[in-house]
């Protein structure tokens, strides 16, 4: 009996480097990082002189965040149904991957958006179609998180995921223009929806920035997901074999 | 692991506290799906053609998955009607009358004794003709009269051409119904297993 | 197939069927949703009074939470009834189409809500002073497709929801937010029955719901087998 | 007498530190039943807004119904926990003063009702538009002394319920009609303290909730003994 | 009825299914009120003085009473406090090597199977000493690792002047523990009982 069978060849291998990335990733992310910098940098030196006040300034990181969650809670999507036809387990880390660090990038929209909010509005919160709609999204992904959180049996939770995954995804269009009709029969707050041609390139050049940095963690979040899944797996045979112990 | 099972035989599965014995009557009842090998119940495989394997497959398990708040007789008639045979009044009474049901047949399943579930779950059993029936530790709580129950209703499965794949404890017991035992121990493969759910490594349960 | 798909509705009955036996064997359940309701109305009138002009306002949307709080609890009980002694392990072993099972626990836990329903709107009515008897014909079929709306998306969460851990919590936290755009027409819709807002009246909020049903019930039924496939 | 007072006081701690440490190791139960309030908080804003005015008045009664039904759920999960496997009739096999184990449950209710509100009331402040931070030190008390009622309420309660077959049901409908005046009087206070109304501020509401916490725990522990003994 | 149980001893109650064992085992362990009649553990009324009862009476039920979140180990460190005999680690361990836990000590308890929850129930009667242990059909689940403990635990109680008293449709097994065997029938009463607990009436249950 080798005991040592429970242990996935590629985890033996890396001899507990496990959770550091690996070269070519961790180039990736340097790049990423410092291409982040730079875009960040660019866009504060060419802001309009007349906006040079410093609140604008979250404007480049506000708007890629947005971006970018959004693009990740697609990934989650496509990678829902990846598995469901597929029932790779690839499939799921990355959903699962992607759902962190769209959660974590929504997150950070609703809290520079309510930095930025207070001294704009008055108010760190206002019921404007937008807001309202981020933040049911937000709550959206923060279900599924605690699906996963809370399902113990890997290929159960990769399923369910999956399907809570789906239609929330679906469920995003229709919160929307339903928020929107809500709101927009009575005045309408001052939305963030007017923008000046003038951040055009910096926001773009951020966004791509942004783009890069989620996906780097992506990546990484992977990479871990791949580690939990072995120790699942080491830890389910060692119980299976406490028994006789 | 490999285990045949053949058509008329009746097995006994015996193994430690925690060898995998449920484990194992959960995927052939395609209540788990194998992580790996694969099983199949009278012709069907049980990941691809579940549905057609659970049409043969009786499961008596640990817990007897009745209403508490329905009587013996609404359970049975629930049962009978989710199998497609509609609600008979006269099939219905004649298995609460042969698993010695019939004087608490309107009373709550919640006020049975434990022995007394044991029975009506085992009545569900009778509704319609298995080919495999897999009965995860039977003899607990059944008084001598349930266990000559047991017995005839497994006797009369075999002498059909079915089979029988009893978890079990009490090999002594096991004995009047089965004809070979098998061992499990931690999946009983050569190789060891790489997944607590390897158990079910390549089941062959081949019911006919 | 005809004849396959007419044991399928049996089967579908035969699981709403004894959802409602087991609620009609101990009826003290369905009166506790009633009363509970009655009492988050009390409460909330207690909470947002005595102006009863504010009260009136938020009468709508009052109605409707009670509703959404009254189903959790019925799909909370629709489940826990198959797991208290792992009976959904038996009903899923039944041979035939799982999601027969979907259609009948919906089926059942519409009824149950229906009847609740049939007993919160007058209260509503009186507690608030709502027109509900004069608005019947417009609040009607509201209540039928907000409620449709709700139980296919609670069937379907509490599917998942009621075999893990955190039961009690996890139902809501999958279920609310994806309730918002129904919360929305059907309160908005409300108010139009009964006050007639002609701003809000400019949005077909009946037909909004009817989509919103149409596209739930129909991924729900379709992606329900995924759910119980283990 | 003394030395069998420390013993039970050991009782209530143990009792108490179980409950804790059960929680501690499904932490995202703890994360969900926050989720779960912002999600009670949005689902409002939708029922009652988005008119701005509506909202703000509807606050403090909002934030109470929400504290609410978040215990609810920790009394839920206080005794599904014991019933799951039986463990309550291992519990009650314990020799001892049954009420430790009242005490002790309502101990690690209050714990993770306190940390729920922890993070609720912030979130309310946000969404409500509340000025939380610059009267907490009016709010706090409220707060605590709410909380200490409707927990020594509903641990009560709970122990009664959760042996019924309706359990989920039962719980707030034993619960609500007992609470009304409790949360009158916390929903007033809190108007009060966050917005200083001086008809309102003539009553001591501060007193009343004190008043009250005395008699239902008082009663609550008196009474459990009776409850659980059959 | 009518069954004294004297120090030392140890009984088998056998009946046919519903034939009131587990409910009589209920009322001696307090859990039940006796409708009628009255029943003493160690010279504590079972309703007067039922805390006295408590503190001598051990029960292993068809369920197990585990905090199925918890491990192994919380479990039996919650019961010693509750116990009041604190938490002291090398006790516990000690119980845990006994019934065969220690590799599954920190899992949870959900994931173990059947056996090995009724060994972690067995090892909360362990922790303190019993006067009088109930057992409720022990014989289900235990592989023969878990009957020999079951043999030894009950032997070492009534070594010390405790007594046993074992509801099982097993007689054959109980017979490694018990001494006679009291048969139960609708309560074992001359007169046919007008309440189905009746099976309760009079159980005197003296352990000493
Ligand atoms: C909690 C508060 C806020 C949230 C949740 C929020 C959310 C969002 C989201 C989701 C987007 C991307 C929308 C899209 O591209 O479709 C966005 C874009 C934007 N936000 Fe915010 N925002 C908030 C506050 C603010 C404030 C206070 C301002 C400035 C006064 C602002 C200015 C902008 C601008 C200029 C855009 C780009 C507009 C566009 O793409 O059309 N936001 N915000
Ligand atoms: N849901 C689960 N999650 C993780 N592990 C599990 C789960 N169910 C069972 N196991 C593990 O699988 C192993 C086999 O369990 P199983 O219930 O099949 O044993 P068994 O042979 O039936 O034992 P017993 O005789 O005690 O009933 C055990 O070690 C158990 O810990
Ligand atoms: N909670 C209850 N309410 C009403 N009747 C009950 C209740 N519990 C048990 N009974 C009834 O009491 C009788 C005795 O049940 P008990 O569980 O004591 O039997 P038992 O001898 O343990 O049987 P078994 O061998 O099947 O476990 C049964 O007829 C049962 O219907
Ligand atoms: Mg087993
Ligand atoms: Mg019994």
């Amino acid at each position: 009996m080798r005991s040592d069978s429970v242990v996935p060849e590629w985890v033996a291998r890396s001899r507990g480097s496990l959770l550091r990335p690996g070269p070519a990733l961790a180039a990736f992310g340097a790049v990423a990082v410092a291409f982040f910098a730079w875009a960040q940098r660019y866009g504060l030196q060419t802001l309009p002189a007349r906006d040079m006040g410093h609140l604008q300034k979250i404007l480049y990181v506000h708007v890629p965040s947005a971006w970018i969650a959004f693009l990740s809670f697609f990934v989650v999507l496509v990678a829902a149904v990846w598995y469901l036809a597929s029932r790779a387990d690839a499939a799921d880390r990355l959903a699962a991957s992607a759902a962190e660090v769209g959660t974590l990038l929504n997150g950070l929209v609703l809290v520079q958006g309510m930095i930025w909010a207070k001294p704009t509005w008055g108010v760190w919160w206002t019921w404007d179609p937008r807001l309202t709609s981020t933040l049911v999204l937000f709550l959206i992904f923060v279900g599924y998180l605690a699906l996963r959180a809370l399902v113990d049996d890997p290929e159960r939770r990769a399923r369910w995921s999956a399907l809570v995954g789906i239609l929330g995804a679906l469920g995003v269009p229709v919160v929307y223009m339903s928020v929107r009709w809500w709101r927009t029969l009575h005045q309408v707050q001052s939305t963030p929806s007017t923008m000046d041609p003038a951040y055009a390139t910096g926001l773009r050049l951020n966004a791509f920035a942004v783009l890069f940095v989620a996906a780097y963690l992506v990546l990484l979040r992977r990479r871990v997901a791949r580690v939990e899944a072995a120790v699942e797996a080491i830890e389910e045979e060692r119980a299976l074999r406490g028994v006789e112990a | 692991m490999d285990l045949e099972v053949a058509a008329g035989e009746s097995v006994a599965l015996a193994g430690a506290n925690g060898s995998g014995k449920t484990t194992l009557l959960r995927v052939a009842a395609t209540l788990l799906r194998p992580t790996r090998g694969m099983g199949a119940v009278c012709g069907h495989d049980l990941v691809a053609d579940a549905d057609g394997a659970r049409a043969h497959v009786g499961l008596l398990a640990h817990r007897s998955g009745l209403y508490e708040d329905l009587s013996p007789y609404q359970n049975l008639a629930f049962a009978s009607r989710m199998l497609g045979l509609g609600a008979d009044r006269g099939t219905i009474e004649a298995v609460l009358q042969r698993v010695a049901l019939a004087a608490a047949a309107h009373e709550r399943v919640r006020a049975l004794s434990s022995g007394m579930r044991r029975r009506l779950a085992l009545g569900r059993l009778l509704l319609a003709p298995r080919r495999l029936l897999l009965l995860d530790e039977p003899f607990a709580s059944f008084d001598a009269g349930g266990l000559d129950l047991l017995e005839s209703v497994a006797g009369e499965v075999t002498a059909a051409g079915g089979s029988v794949l009893v978890a079990t404890h009490d090999l002594k017991r096991a004995r009047r119904i089965v004809v070979r035992t098998v061992w499990l121990e931690r999946g009983r493969t050569v190789q060891p297993p790489a997944d607590r759910r390897s158990v079910a490594d390549a089941p062959r349960l081949v019911g006919r | 197939m005809s004849q396959r798909s007419a044991g399928e509705l049996t089967r579908v009955l035969a699981v709403a069927w004894k959802d409602v036996l087991v609620e009609a064997r101990s009826r003290a359940n369905f009166a506790a949703v009633v009363a509970f309701s009655a009492l988050v109305l009390v409460l909330f009138g207690f909470a947002l009074g005595p102006d009863e002009a504010a009260l009136t306002q938020a009468a709508a949307g009052v109605l409707w939470i009670t509703v959404i709080f009254s189903s959790v609890l019925a799909f909370q009980r629709a489940y826990l009834l198959e797991l208290e002694d792992a009976a959904l392990d038996a009903l899923l072993l039944y041979p035939g189409d799982r999601r027969s099972i979907f259609l009948g626990k919906m089926l059942g836990s519409l009824a149950f809500v229906f009847a609740v329903e049939a007993a919160v709107v007058p209260m509503a009515g009186v507690l608030y002073g709502l027109p509900v008897l004069t608005t019947l014909g417009r609040l009607a079929p509201l209540l039928a497709l907000g409620t449709v709306g709700i139980v296919a998306l609670g069937t379907f969460y509490a599917g998942m929801a009621s075999r893990v851990r955190a039961r009690e919590v996890l139902l809501p936290l999958l279920l609310f937010p994806m309730l918002a755009p129904l919360v929305i027409a059907a309160v908005k819709g409300t108010q139009v029955a009964l006050a007639g807002d002609p701003v809000a009246a400019r949005v077909n909020w009946l037909g909004l719901l009817a989509a919103f049903d149409a596209i739930f019930l129909a991924a729900a039924y379709l992606l329900y087998g995924a759910v119980v496939d283990d």
